[in-house]
């Protein structure tokens, strides 16, 4: 059963795909944002998780430590999410106003009052 | 929350401590787990719980909005400075050995010194940012 | 000493601008400065590609790392060009900018909109200089984050709602990116795009078999992710969803200038991911890639053509062209011909010009007429000569009538076609430039061969023509499209070195 | 050398013109002046060229590489040199009717009007003298932009909607098919070129695509003659008959003599510097179009039996007379060629009189049918005798111009053994008669009328009642014209023969 | 895992909020298992602290509770089954977890962040020696990303009531039209 080694890869996509559904299903504005949440934090489990080696540490030299986990992926998801932060609050920002506007957060009932105007 | 005294007495102790570890977050960042995004983090939490205790006017007659969005710019500009100084000290962008007294044998001086600065770059605009944005949102929901 | 940093400069000028804008926050001096921030980053750029024409490719190692252990960022033909259009499109949107903005951001906002501004002006500078792909992607994020803002401060209220949909599905297109990035990292464990290109042909041990990297289904569905990620953020047919709202929608100024640049870039990114990372043969004989692009570039030159010519709101036309003006450049590319590719290089270019011209044209009357509806256009080509007159230059341009830009880009993507032996298409594409003809009509039609209806009883109430700071800018950009129409060895002798230099031919 | 600036001068003349002309609006007779002057010196320049063209000089000028190894430019040739003549010569006689008429008719807008007729003349010149395809096809474009707004002159709907039947006719058949076949003979030639060559582009140095499959030269010929919307070929013909809403100096000078003109022009351009008469006898591809040709020629003349509207009849009769010219180099031998180039100058001639007549009755009797002309030659005799030697002329009856291009052309046809041809020709000829003829007849044999002699023309008996003088000297000059060219085709002959030999 | 489910099943918003929160903060403890300290760490204070009190606060603005949208759309499903399928197959030639001979943990650039980096740069925590020394650029970039939200918020959310030059009044982000 070489897969086993796969299983945690497996799981990360099963989220991913959760949060993808979230955004680009739902129509609540919030709950597009959370969905894309969900989505990016996946992504970064992908990240740290093939970052791992078995029996390695954490990346912060010591004595008496040989392995360390990679130190890269975690780098780079730092960054990533501060990224996500950034768009998860521009965002909410955005359907504020879009509140104070249309009055709704449903895409739909926007996209209704769209129309009309 | 002007009423709940233990609540406001707890954070009241609570804060200084936030601010403390933040402070220790942001600089032993080289030793263990942290760095200057997560301290400024935590530093703006001790910011927005001080506001959800003493109410934004006061909280913003201590950290005024505009002082704020000057810091998220100063963070920037320090982080782009030290890049800059490295170019005036004849090293390429970000190239912290430059920095050193001597480059040659002891480049690490010169790593500490940027890493520091460009951490405290970080930590400042994090920090600054993250108040400001929260202010942002209440401020909307008040008016 | 600064010459050997300039590759650096390019990004970090405009980066560190941003926030000094937030410092000054004075209206006129934020700018004053903004415009000359523009023209600094111009000149570096044009210093910059002067030199890559006549040395070669430029580097620059960040913090003195050498690659991979470092971030490397390196210029070449193609995107010193990128960079050149890039960097002049924003050194003339920004003179532009003062009278539109006042009407459109509140006056103690301006300073936020210009520091906005200049970080997306950066993001995009960013993304075309870097060599690493990380890093592209956390240049990609600064770009559309400020774009959105600058998106959503347009006047009707539904900027807001095109911003939004911008940043979901801009965020849904650089998280595929991410993701892609990441599983070519873990086949691979390099960031750096040569270094990517490199080890892409190496041999591993998958499942105790040997096999090539770019073999491996990881890289395949890594290639998949990068591609569909990348055509988002490109608003390639039919993941153009959010282009037409954006655009419509944003402040004159934010629409030409995102409408010449950003979608620019993102076709520069594509070429690199698909030519510099992957390779001609991976791409196209492994994957097959152009027998997916180029029905869907032909599919999108028709749809978003048609859809243009029934648009009222002119903006909103225009945009539609745009996104078939993509088309065009994604078929360029899917000959996989140096033919091709100049093609669609020079079509990057020309349509950078004339499309900016365009929109500043709309925002011209955006800002005289107060709206950009058909209808009210009626008899403008006599109210308001000078713009209309840049109207009809820019028309002339997509039409692709001789002695213009458009004619240039038309003239090598029908070539390339021929060469390919490739009849169906060659005509197709010319058909296609017909429909244009039909959309710009209209307008001209409108403009110049109906009088304007009274109002009941009032005066037709008179319009000046817009003031000089933005018809010069507009005639700048018009003026450089009809040079090049006439004048191309410039252009068309860069592209070329581009182009070979992807396929991996000549120089 | 001298003759090199003389070809600038002929394309920057009525360019410079066209500026002043913008320039001066507030001002008519300056206007005006600037137009008369212009147009003065452009014949004088053009003729200048003839000397040195007759002496197979080949005066050639490049303004710029547009693409690597692909200027434009341009060079004389002897073609060109006559088409030139015959319009910048055109261009005084018409510019001196059009300030009549315009004035006459207080039409809006004139200065747009005078404008966009120089840049069209300058079109025409390039056209006319240029020295590759590409620098055709672009001379080509600004003839079409340059002309449209003269055709939606009135901006009514009825010439809007003309104006779109125009150019979207025009534009489509460049864009689709000329355009292509621009581009596909610059892909087929080896090294790479659109030069218009002596004996033909594609038979020099045409790659081996041509020898091996001689159908590729049907096919771009297809593309070419097409391509060339102007020449009216059926059954891209409906642009011509719907310009006519245009002002009736337009009609007579861009739609019986430029822009028509340029396309057939174009064709024979095309069909002897770029495939090479030998090529097409040799393959044999040019046989549908003589039939194409043919067809468009009885086709229109049937049409234009059925109109009663003056213009719209003349439209017809041009189609059918280009299509003569089509034909007469489809045929692709020496007295064909011969033919057709002369008959650009002798239709010419003969149309444009035929149109100023229209235009003169339209101003003085505001008549536009056929069938209300009756008697006018009692009150328009002038006019109405221009009227009937333009006729003859375009019918083909000595001894006036147009029989000798006809002469030539049925030449043609013999030689090539196309007998049906032969037989079009003659009862086309015929069928010109029936649609000219009645015209003149009604004008001179037939009492007017009753309507008119109650109508509100109670003229009609009080003797002479010309159009303004301008109005009516040109189309006497241009009948003229036609009986002088009678004597004087030897000259013509003499500088179209090296074309074909 | 399930808390991501339960958050697009919920809907009522406080709740799948909160819950998004919790998520955050048991994919940090993921995160620790898989030795990534400060992520970990960052991923706790952002998506456990600062998100969440956002998407609290913009809760406070707008409705807490989602319309049940009936329209059940096949088109997303099959979108997001076509992506997951690409990832799986993906998977496939995938280095196993925790595989010490997967390309990215033999050869460079990990092993001289590793093993050089200490007299390199000096700095225990390699994470932070990267972050702020090989990869400062990308930092740059990160600094000036949550620079421009803080932007785009302020443009997006802050009241201007005051006069311009041009005399124009109060311009409310109300007085959308």
């Amino acid at each position: 059963m070489p897969n086993l080694g796969l299983f945690n890869y497996w799981v990360v996509i099963v989220l991913m795909m959760t949060g993808f559904y979230t955004v680009i299903a739902r129509g609540n504005l919030i709950k597009k944002l959370i969905g894309l949440n969900v989505f990016q934090v996946s992504v970064f489990m992908l990240y740290i998780s093939m970052a791992n080696v078995k029996g390695g540490t954490a990346p912060i030299i010591f004595e008496g430590a040989k392995i360390y986990s990679n130190p890269l992926p975690h780098v780079l998801i730092l960054t990533a999410i501060v990224v996500g932060v950034s768009t998860t609050s521009l965002g909410l920002a955005l359907v504020v106003r879009i509140k104070e506007a249309f009055g709704t957060i449903e895409e739909d009932d926007i996209r209704r009052l769209e129309e009309e105007a | 929350m002007k009423r709940h005294y233990i609540v406001r007495v707890i954070s009241k102790l609570l804060i200084p401590c936030i601010f403390l570890f933040a402070l220790y977050v942001q600089f032993h960042g080289d030793y263990g787990p942290g760095g200057g995004f997560q301290a400024g983090v935590i530093f703006a939490s001790g910011i927005v719980l001080y506001t959800l205790v003493v109410g934004l006017d006061r909280a913003q007659q201590a950290f005024h909005p505009r002082i704020i969005e000057i810091l998220v710019a100063i963070g920037v500009l320090i982080y782009g400075s030290v890049g800059i100084w490295c170019l005036a000290s004849g090293g390429k962008f970000l190239d912290y050995n430059a920095l050193a007294d001597d480059p040659v044998r002891h480049p690490q001086h010169g790593q500490h010194l940027g890493i520091l600065l460009v951490e405290l770059g970080v930590g400042i605009t994090v920090a600054a940012a993250v108040v400001s944005i929260f202010f942002a949102f209440v401020n909307r929901g008040r008016s | 000493m600064i010459a050997d940093h300039l590759l650096i400069l390019q990004v970090i000028v405009p980066l560190l601008a941003a926030p000094l804008c937030v410092v000054l926050r004075h209206r006129m001096l934020v700018r004053l400065f903004a415009v000359l921030v523009g023209w600094v980053v111009f000149a570096i750029a044009i210093m910059l590609l002067t030199r890559v024409l006549n040395a070669g490719t430029v580097d620059y190692n960040l913090g003195n790392w050498a690659v991979p252990w470092g971030i490397e960022c390196r210029l070449d033909s193609l995107n010193a060009f990128v960079l050149l259009i890039v960097s002049g499109i924003a050194a003339v949107v920004l003179p532009f900018a003062p009278h539109t903005v006042k009407d459109e951001v509140s006056g103690d906002k301006q300073y936020l909109f210009f520091a906005a501004f200049l970080l997306c002006l950066t993001g995009l500078l960013g993304i075309t200089i870097t060599w690493d792909i990380f890093n592209m992607f956390v240049f990609l994020e600064i770009s559309s984050l400020s774009a959105c803002a600058l998106i959503s401060m347009g006047r009707s209220r539904r900027a807001l709602t095109a911003a939004y949909q911008y940043l979901v599905m801009g965020t849904i297109g650089s998280t595929f990116i991410l993701i892609g990035i990441g599983l070519m990292y873990m086949m691979t464990g390099t960031l750096n795009i040569s270094d990517l290109n490199d080890r892409l042909q190496r041999l591993i041990i998958v499942n105790q078999v040997p096999m090539f990297v770019n073999q491996t289904r990881t890289v395949i569905a890594a290639f998949a992710f990068l591609t569909v990620g990348i055509s988002i953020k490109l608003a390639l047919f039919p993941l153009h969803a959010w282009l037409p709202n954006a655009y419509t929608f944003a402040p004159s100024m934010v629409t030409a200038f995102l409408a010449s640049t950003a979608t620019k870039v993102s076709f520069y990114v594509l070429l690199r991911v698909i030519f510099t990372v992957f390779g001609v043969t991976f791409a196209f004989q492994s994957m097959q890639l152009n027998t997916w692009l180029m029905p869907l570039a032909l599919v999108g030159i028709y749809i978003a053509s048609t859809v243009a010519i029934y648009q009222n709101n002119v903006k909103r036309l225009l945009a539609y062209s745009s996104v078939a003006q993509i088309g065009y450049m994604v078929l360029g590319l899917s000959f996989v011909s140096v033919t091709g590719l100049t093609s669609s290089i020079v079509h990057l270019f020309n349509h950078a010009l004339m499309k900016g011209g365009l929109f500043l044209a709309m925002g011209c009357i955006m800002l005289r007429l107060g709206s950009v509806q058909l209808q009210d256009m009626k008899g403008l080509g006599r109210r308001m000569p000078l713009t209309m007159a840049a109207f009809v230059v820019g028309g002339l341009n997509l039409i692709g009538v001789p002695m213009t830009a458009g004619f240039i880009s038309k003239w090598y993507l029908i070539l390339a076609a021929l060469e390919q032996g490739l009849w169906l298409v060659a005509v197709l594409s010319l058909f296609s430039s017909l429909l244009a003809v039909v959309y710009v009509w209209r307008v001209v039609e409108v403009a110049y061969f109906q009088e304007p209806e009274r109002p009941a009883g009032g005066e037709l109430r008179r319009l000046n023509e817009a003031p000089v700071s933005m018809l010069l800018p507009t005639w700048m950009i018009l003026g450089a499209s009809l040079v090049f129409g006439v004048y191309t060895e410039f252009p068309v002798g860069v592209a070329r070195r581009a182009a070979e230099m992807l396929m991996g031919v000549g120089s | 050398m001298i003759s090199e600036d003389a070809v600038l001068l002929s394309l920057g003349l009525p360019l410079g013109a066209a500026v002043l002309i913008s320039m001066l609006g507030r001002w008519p007779n300056f206007r005006e002046t600037v137009t008369l002057l212009a147009a003065a010196c452009l014949f004088v320049t053009v003729c200048t060229l003839v000397p040195a063209v007759m002496a197979d000089g080949r005066p050639e000028v490049n303004l710029l590489d547009m693409f690597p190894g692909l200027p434009v430019g341009f060079k004389v040739e002897p073609l060109g040199m006559l088409f030139a003549l015959v319009a910048s010569g055109l261009w005084i006689v018409t510019s001196i009717y059009s300030i009549g008429y315009m004035r006459e008719h207080h039409e809006q807008n004139q200065t747009r009007f005078f404008v966009c007729f120089a840049i069209a003349i300058a079109a025409v010149m390039g056209v006319a003298f240029s020295r590759n395809v590409l620098t055709l096809f672009i001379f080509y474009e600004a003839l079409t932009f340059s002309t449209y707004p003269l055709v939606t002159h009135h901006s009514t709907d009825k010439a809007k909607r003309a104006g779109r039947i125009y150019l979207g006719v025009l534009l489509s058949t460049s864009v689709l098919f000329l355009l292509l076949a621009t581009i596909w003979t610059w892909h087929l030639t080896e090294p790479h070129s659109l030069e218009f060559t002596k004996g033909g582009l594609l038979s020099n140095m045409g790659s081996d695509t041509i020898r091996q499959q001689p159908w590729v030269v049907g096919i771009l010929l297809a593309l070419f003659a097409f391509g060339t919307g102007k020449a009216a070929l059926m059954p891209f013909h409906c642009w011509l008959p719907a310009a006519m809403v245009a002002p009736t100096p337009v009609s007579a000078l861009l739609h019986a003599v430029a822009v028509v003109k340029v396309g057939v022009f174009t064709i024979m351009k095309v069909v002897i510097y770029v495939f090479g008469i030998d090529l097409l006898t040799d393959t044999g591809m040019s046989l549908w179009l003589m039939y194409v040709a043919g067809a468009t020629i009885m086709i229109a003349s049937l049409v234009a039996l059925t109109k009663d509207n003056l213009k719209e009849r003349l439209a017809y009769s041009t189609i059918s007379q280009l299509a003569y010219i089509v034909l007469g180099v489809a045929l692709a031998n020496a007295s064909g060629v011969i033919g057709g180039g002369m008959h650009i100058l002798m239709h010419a001639f003969g149309k444009i009189t035929l149109f100023f007549c229209a235009g003169a009755i339209m101003i003085s009797a505001h008549k536009t049918r056929v069938s209300e002309l009756n008697g006018l030659g009692r009150t328009m005799p002038f006019t109405m005798a221009a009227f009937a030697v333009g006729a003859l002329s375009v019918i083909g009856l000595p001894p006036l111009g147009g029989s000798w291009s006809k002469w030539y052309l049925a030449l043609g046809t013999a030689e090539a053994g196309q007998l049906p041809l032969l037989a079009t020709l003659m009862v086309s000829s015929l069928l010109s008669i029936a649609y000219l003829m009645p015209i003149s007849i009604r004008a001179f044999f037939l009492e007017p009328s009753a309507s008119d002699v109650h109508g509100d023309n109670y003229h009609v008996h009080t003797g002479i009642r010309e159009a303004p003088i301008s109005c009516v000297v040109p189309p006497c000059i241009t009948a003229l014209g036609c009986v002088v060219l009678f004597f004087f085709a030897e000259r013509a002959y003499q500088l179209l023969i090296p074309i074909v030999s | 895992m399930s808390t991501a489910i339960a958050i697009v099943v919920l809907r009522d918003l406080w709740s799948s909020v909160i819950l998004s929160g919790i998520f955050s903060l048991i994919s940090a403890g993921l995160f620790v298992v898989m030795d990534a300290v400060d992520v970990a760490f960052t991923e706790a204070a952002v998506g456990a602290g600062v998100s969440t009190v956002l998407m609290l606060g913009t809760l406070a603005l707008t409705d807490t509770s989602e319309k049940r949208s009936d329209r059940f759309q096949v088109l997303p499903l099959l979108v997001v089954l076509l992506t997951g399928a690409a990832l799986i197959y993906s998977t496939l030639d995938m280095p196993h977890y925790g595989d010490p001979y997967a390309p990215i943990h033999l050869g460079e650039p990990a092993n001289t962040y590793i093993y050089k980096s200490s007299n390199e740069i000096g700095v225990p925590n390699i994470v932070t020696s990267v972050l702020a020394s090989y990869r400062g650029y990308d930092t740059l970039g990160e600094t000036v990303v949550i620079f421009t939200a803080g932007i785009g918020v302020l443009l997006l959310l802050r009241r201007s009531c005051e006069m311009d030059q041009e005399g124009k009044t109060c311009v409310n982000e109300e007085s959308h039209s």
